[in-house]
């Protein structure tokens, strides 16, 4: 009986699997990023961390890490900028080396998560109901429910002296929520059309899982792995003073364990520098992430 | 009737989980775990000596032996005996479980019940200036470490050179009072950090659910904005809040405590724990290990309950 | 909603009340003499037999009694009877002990014995808590003082440990005398007796309690504990100990170096004079430093390093400011032990090689590394510059310490040991790879990158230099025990003031796994330490015992070493004279506390 | 219809409601005037993104404000301008002088609360009434508007029921406090065909039983045919045409109108031919042509209509108006 007026406008929140659709999300998403003030600064700053990571790592700067012949706990000076540690080492050297090893734990710990999470979520969401998804959701429930430091430990403890135990404890516990997140996603994309239409046709199930619909949940993965970066380099600094850590090299956390010691005798420097400079990364991340998420929430790109 | 049937299904799903946990920690803790044998040796030891406490400690039988004998522990919940201390795993257990609790409850409620005020607050003024500061201060708690804030707030409040109001470490507990002095720092510290994090999380659930249809519909019908935050919103919004309460819970008893107890220097089951893992104490890991997961499986349960209370939505199939 | 606002401001209120209340005494009864010490450790056990480190020891000589004891303030340290009734009678053979105990003590009450009524100690105590240690079902620590020392006590372990049966060596005569036969001399007897280890323990406490012991002592000291967990320990008087009244001139006072503490005042009374002993176990330096300068938690602290140029106006003499002094009591001593490095001779990287010109090249190597060691910056950074740097392993407590040994091995020369490398031809690219074994605790770290700085220096590169972790002291001892470090970095607390107990760190023998990480086997070192261990103490031994410090140093065996300065400090209200290791846990019965506790900050 | 001799009960004057982005300010409602009388129905039509639910939720200023805001125009409801009410009076009008429907009856209502809970709450908000009171006045609002069983269904949750029964349960929402205007927002949109003629009839019915005026907020032009007095056509925040329905649908006067009522399927009609559709997209609202603003799709466009923007101009006569400058016969 009642007819209904065409909609001739393209609804945006439909997801095609076209990509020059995609592409304009993405473009939407610098778009709207690039307006975000906040998200921009945290942006840069994150960048200049990253320029002077990548300068520690090409070796031209903060070399001298490691050098023991300045003096004890120096103060602030044209020479040592940011004073002298214990066994008279450069603090400044130190942090901005520091910056190097924050990427490495952020970025391994990241990347590696946000892959594990994103395959086994993919998995778990695409075969929901299985067999396969009862054990990955089985995995999932078991690491989440050991205490992380606990557990974090003990994966230490295990492989006694391995230099990687920190992060290869760290992935295996913080996949879980990336798992999560892709998991739900994939059972609200895997009903689509484009996804029964490839099965129609007959296209294998790995090639939908890869093709057409991870690349769908690439907006979760993202933020998702900025968030576990930060976190990363958060819990760096707790294992670090208990002694779980970075095991060769200098961290902020480790600074940050030396420092416990020289508070109370009045030698800030190791505490306040790494403090500083962990809390600036952090926060310019944390800024960045926010942005990103405003940018790429479908939600909000409609309410604002 | 359905919630005991409920109730009794589900503590036995819970016993994969359970299994799992104990099998991975078994493994790493125990297995792969720090060897007690050298911290048992005397200072000049014969490999004959070596053996023997090796033996005492069971660490010559074959992995499922141990396994079976930790599952036969969880079954009879008799762990035995510390291996450093000689005291039984129980009494352990009974002696520092409580001092955890009482030092995180206060922190652990007030860090939520203030998130959620401050979200609550946030949320009601939401894009206006309150919210800014309110959220701006939130990352700010976010992205400063917990250790960082723990030395801070020793240095400012118990020390010497700061305010010297409260006790530096320990817990010296005979009163009230000295519980609340001793408690202080390491519950400001708590909240400090925890408030970045949990008011975050609570303004955007319940800003979430102030976008939902229902919330303008009961604006449009008059409801007074107050009542609407309290009633319709909170309501709805307990979902996501029970399970990020009661979630935390467990993990929370453990580990949330241990940098505090280590810090602080007060003798909780965090610290206990630590302290086992450092030194291959295993009957205590293995008690705490098994009886975390066993207690996750029944906050599972009590989580899902508490959503069929507040959610006439969720069914207890 | 509303309520929960006024809960809170309710709960901040209290609380800060609560924090208002002069808290004295800290929450004991004001009219109890309370002391509160602190440790940087919490023992590892409270059992006898697995007393294996200073700080079990100081908790078990205060809840135990052991035949002999150091006096309280005689330096350098000499032993005295304890509840032995006089020093042994000695065969002139040096065979045979007999000594005779003090009738009439009793153990503590406990629920162990029959009527809950502790009963009298007797000699077979003591045969009882010596065989312990031979008993694998105990987890003792102790066994290797007296292995293969004393007759038939290592055949009495291989026949199954059956405590009914009688050993020929170890026997009490009558109720109050022990007999101890050895197979050969062992003139460090009387100081193994002085030990924890040692320390009488009733059999029914053992039988009742079984493993639980480690954290409830029964025994017959002069305190009996009554609370005790990973943070503190707390003791009460145990009204039952003998009365014998003090002669501090016995005790080895010394009115011009020990003056200072008030000591005078416990003269012809009888200790315990603590109502309440509390040992807190205060891991963190800056805990521990803050607990004890507020003024109203422990009243005694080691001073941390990072504290110590605050509180010197001069470290030669060892002054304390104006402040200090004013508030608190102070003493430096040195400790018995020291810290050092050593090459694990096992590697054929570094140690011994078949190839005779690849050992000689070691050797060089070795020598260089050495060279390179800053022994006064490392003082300087880690012991405020306090810390005594002496050559070898014979360290300044003891006796037999050399003052003046070449100190070649313990000043840095970068240039003599790039020669040394050189004349080894070492160059950067064929030095092999060195692992430094380390626990992960924050000083240990820094000691691995100061020496990693060092060794750059004279040609070492970094990446040649790498760290291994290891996450506690239990794995680290495997490691060394297995021998699977090339490079071992470690303290050695003395158990008694005797060159012997470090020499036996490189004697060929005790090889991994025994306590000679570094696997030195010298044929002629080897020889000396037989023939010295059974000698008394005369000029003669002290002379053998400084060859066998010349061999280990000629070898280029061990980077050595370092003791340390220990600055102690206590308030003014507490007459002590605390010491961490020899006397140890011996000196808390001594300690009184003046009845009125001053106001913190006005001193005395 | 016949409007001549009576006052307007809500009246509303050049409104434009802005919408704050990122990007920039975003007229989402601009310069809009329209009149209802008592007892009247008006249909607001227009595809979506025209205006005019925001429209309807600036009635009742139910937008969010921050970042909504209203620049400028009056609304006259029963004479008082409702943009210059408190917050608190404002409140107090919502649900009980004008009550409002929504299109979503899956999520208008609260799931977690049952409606007779919900239902008490509106009554008891407006009303002074006791508990028992409210709740036998709901029962019978729920008997009012057709639901089978109403001292049972009561005391159901949303979830319970189907979704023509939730969408009854919100009319007797809005009914139960007497409004003097209901704007429904496209009301059976949601529902399956079968339960959309039922509900609306029941609107329709009740309307009358109540006495209300009522707008009908749609872009269902069969619905505004069969329900509505008059209707007002909405083209990117702008009114571009209104008319009796009778006009309007015989005689569509804006281009726009008539390609809408062209792009409907008659389903009576032997062959069906390509359905003909309105060319081109419709403008973004940040980057608004200065002109009429259907003049990049219309096929009647001049350099004028791309230049100058064309007014309403409402014939005093008949009440109907449009906003063209080349209007079809």
């Amino acid at each position: 009986m009642s007819s209904v007026a065409p909609e001739p406008v393209v609804d945006e929140t439909v997801v095609d699997d076209g990509s020059a659709h995609r592409e304009s999300i993405w473009a939407k998403t610098v778009y709207k990023l690039r307006r975000d003030r906040l998200g921009m600064v945290g942006l840069s700053v994150v960048l200049l961390y990253f320029i002077v990571a990548i300068g520690v790592w090409l070796g031209i700067w903060a070399t001298e890490w490691g050098d023991v012949e300045g003096p004890k706990w120096a103060p602030m000076s044209a020479e040592y900028w940011f004073g002298t540690n214990i066994i008279g080492q450069d603090v400044f050297a130190r942090a901005i080396y520091s910056t190097k090893t924050a990427f490495e734990v952020g970025l391994v710990v990241a990347v590696l998560s946000t892959i594990i999470g994103a395959l086994l979520g993919a998995l778990a969401g695409f075969f929901s109901g299985t067999w396969i998804d009862e054990i990955i959701l089985w995995l999932k429930g078991v690491l989440d429910s050991i205490p992380f430091y606990l557990f974090v430990a003990a994966v230490a403890f295990a492989l006694s002296g391995n230099p990687y135990a920190m992060h290869i404890a760290m992935v295996s516990t913080f996949w879980t929520t990336t798992g999560r997140l892709v998991r739900g996603e994939v059972i609200k994309l895997k009903n689509f059309e484009f996804v029964e239409a490839a099965r129609a046709i007959g296209v294998p199930q790995v090639v939908i899982i890869f093709r057409h619909i991870l690349p769908n949940t690439f907006h979760i993965l993202l933020v998702q792995a900025t968030i576990v970066f930060v976190a990363a380099i958060k819990s760096e600094v707790i294992l670090s003073f208990l002694g779980l850590g970075v095991q060769d090299g200098v961290s902020w956390g480790l600074m940050i364990a030396e420092s416990t010691q020289e508070v109370l005798a009045g030698f800030f420097n190791n505490f306040v520098w790494a403090s500083v400079f962990l809390f600036g990364l952090v926060m310019a991340f944390n800024m960045f992430s926010d942005a990103l998420q405003d940018a790429l929430d479908p939600r909000k790109v409609a309410s604002e | 009737m359905e919630v005991l049937q409920y109730a009794i299904r589900k503590l036995l799903g819970g016993i994969p989980l359970v299994l799992g946990v104990t099998f991975i920690s078994f493994l790493l803790m125990v297995y792969f775990g720090p060897d007690k044998t050298y911290e048992l040796l005397g200072k000049n030891p014969t490999q004959e000596q070596i053996d023997e406490i090796r033996h005492e400690l069971g660490y010559d039988k074959p992995f499922m032996v141990r396994y079976g004998e930790y599952l036969k522990q969880m079954a009879t919940l008799d762990f035995g005996a510390s291996d450093s201390t000689g005291e039984p795993v129980s009494k352990v257990l009974a002696r520092t479980v409580p001092i955890s609790l009482a030092l995180i409850t206060p922190g652990f409620i007030l860090g939520n019940v203030l998130g959620i005020l401050l979200a609550l607050i946030a949320a009601y003024h939401r894009s206006g200036p309150i919210d800014k500061y309110i959220m701006g201060f939130s990352v700010v708690g976010m992205s400063i470490s917990f250790l960082i804030v723990v030395i801070a707030f020793q240095i400012i409040f118990s020390s010497s050179y700061g305010l010297n109001a409260f006790p530096v470490r320990g817990w010296n507990v005979h009163s009230f009072s000295d519980y609340l002095r001793y408690i202080t720092v390491p519950t400001l510290a708590t909240i400090f950090v925890a408030l970045g994090y949990n008011t975050r999380f609570y303004r955007a659930v319940l800003v979430e659910e102030m976008t939902r249809d229902h919330v303008r519909t009961a604006k449009a019908f008059g409801t007074r904005p107050g009542k609407l935050l309290y009633k319709n919103i909170l309501k709805n919004s307990m979902i996501p809040i029970i399970t990020r309460i009661m979630f935390s819970i467990p993990l929370v008893v453990v580990s949330g405590s241990l940098i505090i107890e280590s810090y602080f220097g007060i003798p909780g089951i965090g610290k206990v724990t630590y302290d086992a893992i450092t030194t291959g104490d295993q009957p205590i890991l293995k008690a705490v290990v098994g009886l975390t997961a066993v207690l996750f499986v029944i906050t599972l349960l009590i989580t899902d309950i508490l959503y069929r209370v507040v959610d006439p939505r969720v069914s207890l199939k | 909603m509303r309520n929960l606002v006024w809960s809170l401001i309710a709960v901040i209120a209290v609380g800060t009340t609560g924090c208002g209340q002069e808290q004295r005494n800290n929450g004991f009864d004001p009219n109890l003499k309370v002391y509160r010490h602190a440790m940087d450790q919490s023992p590892s056990s409270l059992d006898p037999v697995q007393a294996s480190n200073v700080y079990a020891n100081h908790v078990v000589l205060n809840a135990y009694d052991t035949l002999f004891a150091f006096k309280y303030l005689a330096r350098p340290y000499e032993v005295k009877p304890n509840l032995a009734v006089d020093f042994p009678e000695i065969s002139d053979d040096l065979l045979e002990y007999r000594i005779r105990i003090k009738e009439g003590v009793h153990y503590i009450d406990d629920p162990a014995f029959a009527d809950g009524v502790g009963r009298e100690v007797i000699a077979e105590d003591f045969i009882y808590s010596i065989k312990r240690h031979f008993d694998p079902k105990m987890r003792g620590q102790g066994a290797w003082l007296w292995q293969g020392r004393i007759v038939g006590l290592d055949e009495w372990k291989e026949s199954g440990a059956d405590y009914d049966q009688e050993i020929e060596g170890l026997r009490a005569i009558d109720r109050h005398t022990i007999l101890i036969k050895l197979i050969r001399p062992y003139p460090q007897l009387i100081f193994t007796l002085t030990m924890g280890y040692s320390a009488l323990v009733p059999r029914e406490a053992v039988e009742t309690y079984g493993l639980e012991l480690a954290s409830r002592p029964v025994g017959s000291g002069p305190f009996r504990v009554t609370s005790y967990d990973t943070s503190k320990i707390v003791f009460e008087k145990n009204v039952k100990f003998r009365q014998e009244p003090v002669d501090i001139w016995y005790e080895g006072y010394n009115p011009e170096t020990q003056g200072f503490t008030g000591v005078e005042a416990i003269q012809g009374r009888s200790p315990p004079f603590l109502d309440i002993l509390e040992i807190d176990f205060i891991a963190e330096s800056a805990a521990r430093w803050n607990s004890f300068t507020k003024g109203d938690e422990v009243q005694y602290t080691g001073v941390p390093n990072e504290q110590v140029d605050n509180i010197l106006s001069s470290k030669d003499p060892i002054t304390p400011t104006q402040e200090i002094a004013d508030r608190y009591h102070m003493y430096a001593g040195v400790e018995a032990g020291f810290v050092f490095q050593a090459f694990n001779m096992d590697f054929p990287e570094f140690g011994y090689n078949d190839d005779p010109d690849r050992s000689r090249r070691n050797k060089l190597l070795r020598c260089a590394v050495i060279k390179g060691f800053d022994w006064s910056k490392r003082n300087e950074s880690f012991y405020s510059g306090l810390g005594i740097v002496f050559p070898g392993i014979i360290p300044p407590v003891v006796p037999e310490f050399d003052p003046e040994l070449s100190r070649w091995s313990v000043e840095r020369d970068v240039e003599e040991a790039k020669r040394l490398l050189a004349e080894g031809g070492w160059t950067a690219d064929n030095l092999p790879e060195l692992v430094y074994g380390t626990t992960s605790s924050v000083t240990s770290r820094q000691f691995f990158e100061q020496f990693r700085g060092w060794l750059k220096k004279i040609g070492y590169p970094s990446d040649r230099i790498k760290i291994k972790q290891f996450a506690t002291f239990g794995d680290i001892s495997r490691a060394w025990k297995n021998s699977t470090l090339p490079f071992v970095a470690k303290g050695w607390g003395l158990d008694f003031p005797d060159a012997e107990n470090t020499l036996q760190l490189f004697y060929g023998p005790n090889g991994s796994p025994g306590s000679n990480d570094a696997n030195y086997r010298n044929r002629e070192f080897d020889e000396l330490y037989r023939k010295t261990s059974v000698m008394l103490p005369s000029p003669e031994r002290s002379k053998l015992y400084q060859r066998m410090n010349k061999l280990v140093i000629d070898d280029c065996v061990a980077v050595s070493g370092i003791s340390r300065t220990r600055i102690m400090l206590w308030h003014k209200n507490v007459i002590a004279f605390p010491d961490r290791e020899i006397v140890g846990g011996f000196f808390l019965k001594y300690v009184d506390v003046e009845k009125q506790q001053p106001v913190e900050g006005e001193g005395t | 219809m016949s409007s001549e001799n009576k006052t307007p009960l809500l009246s509303v004057r050049n409104l434009v409601v802005e919408f704050s982005t990122r990007y920039g300010p975003v007229r989402a409602v601009d310069d809009i005037s329209f009149d209802v009388y008592p007892n009247e129905t008006v249909g607001i039509v227009g595809e979506s993104g025209c205006g005019k639910t925001v429209t309807g939720l600036t009635l009742l200023q139910l937008i969010p404000m921050p970042p909504g805001r209203i620049v400028q125009g009056s609304i006259n409801f029963d004479g008082r301008d409702l943009t210059k009410l408190s917050e608190k009076e404002m409140q107090e009008m919502r649900g009980s002088d004008i009550s409002m429907i929504f299109q979503e009856p899956m999520t208008a209502l609260n799931p977690v609360f049952s409606v007779g809970n919900q239902m008490i709450d509106v009554l008891r908000r407006h009303k002074n009434l006791t508990r028992r009171q409210a709740r036998e006045l709901a029962i019978n609002m729920l008997d009012t508007v057709g639901i089978p069983a109403p001292r049972k269904r009561i005391d159901e949750y949303p979830h319970q029921m189907s979704g023509g029964m939730r969408q009854r349960v919100m009319i007797a929402m809005a009914l139960s406090c007497g409004p003097k205007l209901l704007i429904a927002d496209e009301p059976t949109t949601a529902l399956d065909v079968t339960t959309q003629a039922q509900v609306m009839e029941q609107i329709v019915k009740l309307q009358d039983e109540f006495h209300m005026s009522m707008i009908l907020v749609t872009h269902d032009l069969g619905v505004v045919a069969e329900s509505c007095d008059r209707a007002i056509v909405m083209y990117c925040g702008n009114i571009i045409e209104t008319a009796a329905i009778d006009d309007l649908f015989h005689k569509p006067q804006h281009p726009y109108t008539r390609g809408l009522l062209d792009s409907i399927p008659r389903i009576r009609e032997e062959r069906i031919t390509e359905l003909p559709i309105i060319r081109g997209m419709v403008p973004d609202l940040l980057h608004l042509p200065d002109g009429c603003r259907f003049a990049d799709r219309c096929p009647r466009a001049t350099d004028e209509c791309r230049q100058d923007k064309p007014v309403v101009n409402i014939d005093p006569v008949t009440g109907n108006g449009v906003a063209c400058y080349h209007p079809m016969g």
